[in-house]
C-alpha cells in the first residue's frame, strides 16, 4: 500500500499522461468506418514498432566490445526496424488503393 | 548542454504528437494516407531523438545502430512492396510479431545486465518482466497468426479438446514463474528468466492455437495491442516517454479495434478468442436436405444480364480466393457498355478482413461510386433485376435474419432476395466461414452456377461478347 | 530562448499533458450531433467553473484577518458555484428534455 | 502526511477524468445526461480535494468557503431550476460571465499580494495576468451576449460604422497594457492592474457588441472556451493540475464546438465576428416588390388540414417567441384522432440555439418517432400534402438553393416546396435572422396566414374541432 502511493506521488504527471494517451486511444479509434480497420490495424502495429527506440539506446550504452548486447541489441534493431518501415510501407500500399478509388468519385 | 537535452525532449514530444494525431487522420478516408505519413515522420523524429540524446555512458556503436537499422528498413521495405494485396493480413502478422520479439530482446539483455550487477531502479524488475512476457506472447501468436492465415497451418492440426482448459493453466503458469522470478530479486538467474521467456512464447502460440483461422485479423489486432503494451513497458525500463506513451496509445487503439471489429461481425471478443462457430454446423446442416437446387449454366446466366436493366454484384471471400476481381471487371465493362447498370454490394465483413472487397476491386479499378454499402444495397435491390453472388456466402445468409437459432443471427446481412433474381456463383453447396448451410441456395428466386468463380465469371463474359 | 528552453525542460511533462488535453479536448467535441450543441456547450460552460478550486485555495490560504482576500474571495466563490452549480444544473434540465423523447422512441 | 498529500493528488486525478469523460459521454445522445452528471461528480470531486488539501499556511476560513458556497449553489440551482426553457441561453451565459469574473478577482488578489512583496514563481506574472484578461474579456462580453439573447439590448444601440476597427485598436491597447505591466515586475502597481483589467473589460464588450444578437449562442461557446482557458492560467498560478487541465480542456473543446456550431449555419467565424448578415438585406429586399401574396384564412386552413393524408409542421424561432409549441401539439392531436399523419420537420439551426426546436416540442410532449431532421424531412415532403411552417423563415428559403447571391446561398434548407401545398403562419411579410426576403411567401404552391403563431395555431385547432 505505501508502495504503491509512493508509486503515484512520483508518477503524478506520468499518470495523468499515461490515462490520457488511453482515453485518446480509445476515443480516436472508436467510430472508424470499416473498410478502414486493416489500413488502422496496419498503421497501429507500425507504431507500436516505438519500441526500436529502447533497442537504439541499449546499444548506445552497450562497451565497444560488450558482444552479448551488441549481437541481440542489433537484431533488436532489425527485427524493430522492419516492423516499423514494413509497417508503415504496407500501410501505404493499403491506402494508396483506397485513393484511387476517391479519384473516380 | 542542458540547452540540448531539452532540445532532443522535443524532438520525442513532436514526434508522439505526430504519431497520436497521424493515427487519428487514419481514421477517416480523406486523410487516412496522409495520416499513416505524418504518423511515420513522428516515429522518425522519436529514432532521431535516440541517435542524439546524450547517454550518460556507453561507447554508441553507431556502426552497429546504422547496419541494423539499413538492413531491418531494406527488408521491411521490400516485404511490404512485393507482397501481394491479398497477403496484406499476413504481412501484417509478422511485423507485428517482430515488435514483439523486439521487446524480448531488449527485457532478456536488461535482465542479464541486472544479474550482473547493474542496478535498476523500484519498478524496474516488474516493467521488464512485462515487457518480457507481453512481448514473447504477441512473438509467438503473430506467427502462428501468420501460419493460419497462409493456409499453412490448418485450424484442425492445433486443436484439440480442452484446450481452452489447458491454455489457461498455462498462462497461470507463466504468471507465477514470472511473479517468482520478480521475488527473486537479485538472486534470480538468466536460466530463470529463459523458462519465463520460454513459456510466455509457448503460451502466445497456444492462446492463438483455438481460434479460427478465418478470426485471425481480428486476433492480429489484439496482439499489436500486445506488442504497444510491450513497447511501454520498456519504455518504462528506459525512462523514455515516447516510448511509454506511443505504446501505451497503440495498446489501447489496438484494444477498441479489436472490439469494433468483433462488433462488426456481431460477435463478441471472448467468443472469438474461446473459438467460436463450427460447433452447431453438423446438427443445423440436415434441415437443408432433400431441398432442390435450380441449377444454371454460364450461357444462360449471360443472356440473362444481357438483357437486364440492373444487375448487382455481392464479392465474398471465395472471389478474393479465385482472384477473380479483374475477370469481374471485364464482365462489369461488357455489360455497361450494352447499358446494364452494374453495380457491387459491400457487405463490411465481406471476405476476411474489414475493406477486404473495397481493396481488391480497387485493384481491379472498379470506380469507387459503382460500391454500395450495406444500406445503399439493400435500398437498391428492390429494383434490381439479377443478383449475383460471386464466392459470398455468410454475407447473405438469411438465416441471420430469420432464424433466430442459428449462430450468425443478428448479423446484418445483404437482403438479395429483395431483388427479381439471384444467382450464386461458387464451387459447391458447402457452407462459408461460419460453418452453416445457407437457405438462399434453395429458395426458388436462386439459381447456383458451380464452379471457381474466376472461371465462371471468364465464360460468362465470354458468353456476352458472343451474344 | 534561454528561458523558453528552461520552461520547456522544467515542464516537459506539464506539456504532454496539456498537448493530450487539447487533442481530447478537439477530439470529443468534433462529429457531436447538432440537437447536442446547446447543452454540450452548456456542460462545457459548467466545467469552465472549476476556477472555483483556485478561489478556495486563496480562502484558505489567507490570514483570518485579511479581509481583502477574504472578501473577494468569498465573492470569487459565490460566482463560481453559481458557475458551476447552475451550469451542470441547466444541463441536466436541458437533457431532461431529451430524454423524455428517448422514452417515447 | 506523503500519503495524504498522494491520496489528495488522486482525487484530483478521479475528477479530472471524470470530467473528461463525463463531456465525452455528452456528445452522444443515449449517454448525454449520465455524462453530465459524471463530469458534476468530478467537479464535486476537485472542490472536495481543494478543500482538504494540506497547505503551507493560512488560516483555512472554511467559515468564509462554506458560506459562499452556500450561497453560490443556491442562487446557481434555483436559478437553474426557475429559468424558462427558452431563456435558457442567456442563463448559459450569465454563467459562463461569471466563471470569467472569478478568474479576475483571483488575478487581482494574486497582483495585489505580489505588489505587498509576496513572490510569485517565474511564469507566475504571466499567468496571471493572461487570467485577468482573458477573464476580463469573458466577463463583460457575457454579459452583454445576456443582455443581447434578453433583447434587452438591441444591436443597433450598440454597433456603429467601423466598429471593428475600434475593437481592433482596443485590444493592442489593452495587450500593450499588460505587457507594459509584466515588464515592470515588481516596480507596477494595482493602480494600474485595474487599468489594465478595466482595459480587459471594455474589449469584452466592445467584441460582443457588433455580432448579431442571434449569433450569440455561437459567441457564448466561445467565450466558454474563454473561462477555461482563464481558469487554467489561473490553474498555473497555483500549480493545480486539476484547474489546468479542466481548463485547456473546456478551452479547446469550446474552440471546436464553436467552430461546428458555424459550420452548421454554412458560416465562418470570422463571418460571426465581424457581425455578418444584414448588410445586403435592404437592396434584395427591392427584388420582391410587386409581387403577389395568396392570403389564406384560419377556418380555410382547418378545412385543408382536416381533409389531407399527411402534414408536416415546420417549427422556427417565431414558435418560440409566440410559446406555440403547446397549441401546435393540440392541433396536432386534433389531427391524427382524425387520421392525418402528422410530422415535424426539424432544421439543425432552426430557432436560435442548437436543438432549440427539439427541446420545445418535447416539452410539449411530442414523441420522437415524429420528429424528422433534415434529410428525412426533405424525403418526405414529396408525398406531403400540407406543409405548415410556424414561424420560421430563414430554414424554409429557397434563395438559399437557387440564388447564388444570397448570403445565405449553399446552407441546407427545408425544401417545402417539393410538398403540394405549403402555409406559412407568420406576422407579416418581414425577414428572419438573416434579414433576407424569402421567394417561397409569393411561391404560387404557398398560402400565408398572417398573425401570432400561438393565436392562430389556437384558433385553426378550434376550427378543427367544429368541424
Ligand atoms: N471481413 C472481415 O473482416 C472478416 C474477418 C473475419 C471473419 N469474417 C467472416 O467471414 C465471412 C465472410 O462472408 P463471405 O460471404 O464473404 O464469405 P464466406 O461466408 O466465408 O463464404 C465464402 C464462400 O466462397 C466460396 N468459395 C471459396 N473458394 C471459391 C472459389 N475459388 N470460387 C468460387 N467460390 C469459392 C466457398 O464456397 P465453395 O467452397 O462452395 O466454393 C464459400 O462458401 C463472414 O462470416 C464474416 O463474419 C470476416
Ligand atoms: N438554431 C441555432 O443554433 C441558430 C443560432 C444562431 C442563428 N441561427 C439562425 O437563425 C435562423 C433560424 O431560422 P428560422 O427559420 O427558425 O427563423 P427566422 O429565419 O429567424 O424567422 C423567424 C420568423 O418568425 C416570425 N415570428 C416572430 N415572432 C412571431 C410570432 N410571435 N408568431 C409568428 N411568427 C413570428 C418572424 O416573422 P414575422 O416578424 O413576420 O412574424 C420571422 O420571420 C437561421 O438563419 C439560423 O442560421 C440559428
Amino acid at each position: 500500500m505505501e508502495d504503491l502511493l509512493a508509486f503515484f506521488r512520483d508518477n503524478l504527471y506520468m499518470i495523468y499522461i499515461l490515462a490520457f494517451a488511453v482515453i485518446l486511444g480509445f476515443e480516436i479509434i472508436s467510430k472508424v468506418p470499416t473498410v478502414l480497420h486493416t489500413p488502422l490495424m496496419s498503421g497501429a502495429n507500425a507504431v507500436s514498432g516505438i519500441v526500436i527506440i529502447g533497442a537504439i539506446l541499449l546499444v548506445r550504452e552497450a562497451k565497444a566490445d560488450d558482444y552479448f548486447t551488441l549481437g541481440i541489441g542489433f537484431l533488436g534493431i532489425v527485427l524493430g526496424m522492419i516492423n516499423v518501415m514494413g509497417g508503415f510501407a504496407v500501410t501505404d500500399r493499403m491506402l494508396e488503393m483506397f485513393k484511387k478509388k476517391k479519384k473516380a468519385d | 548542454m542542458m540547452a540540448f537535452d531539452t532540445i532532443v525532449n522535443l524532438i520525442y514530444l513532436i514526434g508522439t504528437l505526430l504519431i497520436v494525431l497521424g493515427l487519428r487522420k487514419l481514421g477517416s478516408p480523406d486523410t487516412a494516407r496522409r495520416g499513416n505519413i505524418e504518423a511515420g515522420i513522428g516515429m522518425g523524429l522519436g529514432i532521431l531523438a535516440a541517435l542524439i540524446a546524450r547517454l550518460p555512458d556507453g561507447d554508441n556503436n553507431y556502426g552497429w545502430i546504422v547496419g541494423g537499422a539499413l538492413v531491418g528498413s531494406t527488408i521491411g521495405w521490400v516485404a511490404a512492396r512485393k507482397v501481394k494485396m491479398t497477403a496484406m493480413p499476413q504481412m501484417v502478422s509478422i511485423f507485428n510479431g517482430f515488435g514483439g520479439a523486439t521487446a524480448v530482446l531488449l527485457a532478456m539483455v536488461e535482465l542479464k545486465h541486472y544479474y550482473d550487477g547493474k542496478p535498476m531502479a523500484g519498478t524496474g524488475l516488474v516493467v521488464t518482466l512485462a515487457a518480457l512476457i507481453i512481448g514473447g506472447v504477441s512473438f509467438t501468436g503473430s506467427m502462428l497468426a501468420y501460419l493460419k492465415l497462409d493456409g499453412k497451418v490448418k485450424d484442425k492440426n492445433v486443436t484439440f479438446k480442452g484446450q481452452n482448459t489447458v491454455n489457461l493453466v498455462l498462462l497461470l503458469i507463466m504468471l507465477a514463474a514470472a511473479v517468482y522470478l520478480y521475488m527473486q530479486g537479485t538472486r534470480g538467474s538468466m536460466a530463470l528468466a529463459l523458462v519465463v521467456m520460454l513459456l510466455s512464447l509457448v503460451y502466445g502460440f497456444s492462446f492463438v492455437a483455438p481460434i479460427g483461422g478465418a478470426d485471425m485479423p481480428v486476433v492480429i489486432s489484439l496482439l499489436n495491442s500486445f506488442t504497444g503494451l510491450s513497447a511501454a513497458s520498456a519504455g518504462l525500463i528506459y525512462g523514455n516517454l515516447a516510448m511509454i506513451v506511443g505504446g501505451i496509445f497503440v495498446g489501447a487503439a489496438g484494444t477498441i479495434l479489436t472490439v469494433q471489429m468483433c462488433n462488426a461481425m456481431n460477435r463478441s471478443l471472448f467468443n472469438v478468442i474461446l473459438g467460436g462457430f463450427g460447433g452447431g454446423a453438423a446438427s443445423a446442416a440436415g434441415a437443408t436436405e432433400g431441398q432442390t437446387v435450380r441449377q444454371i449454366g454460364p450461357t444462360d446466366l449471360a443472356i440473362q444480364l444481357y438483357y437486364s436493366n440492373s444487375v448487382i454484384f455481392v464479392p465474398g471471400y471465395g472471389l478474393a480466393v479465385a482472384q477473380a476481381q479483374k475477370a469481374l471487371k471485364e464482365l462489369d465493362d461488357l455489360l455497361s457498355e450494352n447499358g446494364v447498370d452494374v453495380k457491387y454490394a459491400i457487405h463490411p465483413v465481406a471476405g476476411r478482413m474489414p475493406g477486404h472487397m473495397n481493396v481488391l476491386l480497387a485493384e481491379a479499378d472498379v470506380p469507387y461510386p459503382k460500391l454500395l454499402d450495406l444500406d445503399e444495397a439493400n435500398a437498391a435491390f428492390p429494383n434490381t433485376d439479377v443478383v449475383v453472388i460471386v464466392g459470398a456466402n455468410d454475407v447473405v445468409n438469411p438465416a441471420a435474419k430469420d432464424d433466430p437459432s442459428s449462430p450468425i443471427y443478428g448479423m446484418p446481412i445483404l437482403d438479395v432476395l429483395a431483388a427479381k433474381n439471384t444467382v450464386v456463383i461458387k464451387r459447391s453447396l458447402s457452407p462459408g466461414y461460419a460453418g452453416i448451410p445457407n437457405p438462399l441456395f434453395y429458395h426458388p428466386k436462386n439459381a447456383m452456377l458451380f464452379g471457381d468463380a474466376k472461371a465462371m465469371i471468364t465464360e460468362v463474359a465470354a458468353e456476352v461478347k458472343n451474344l
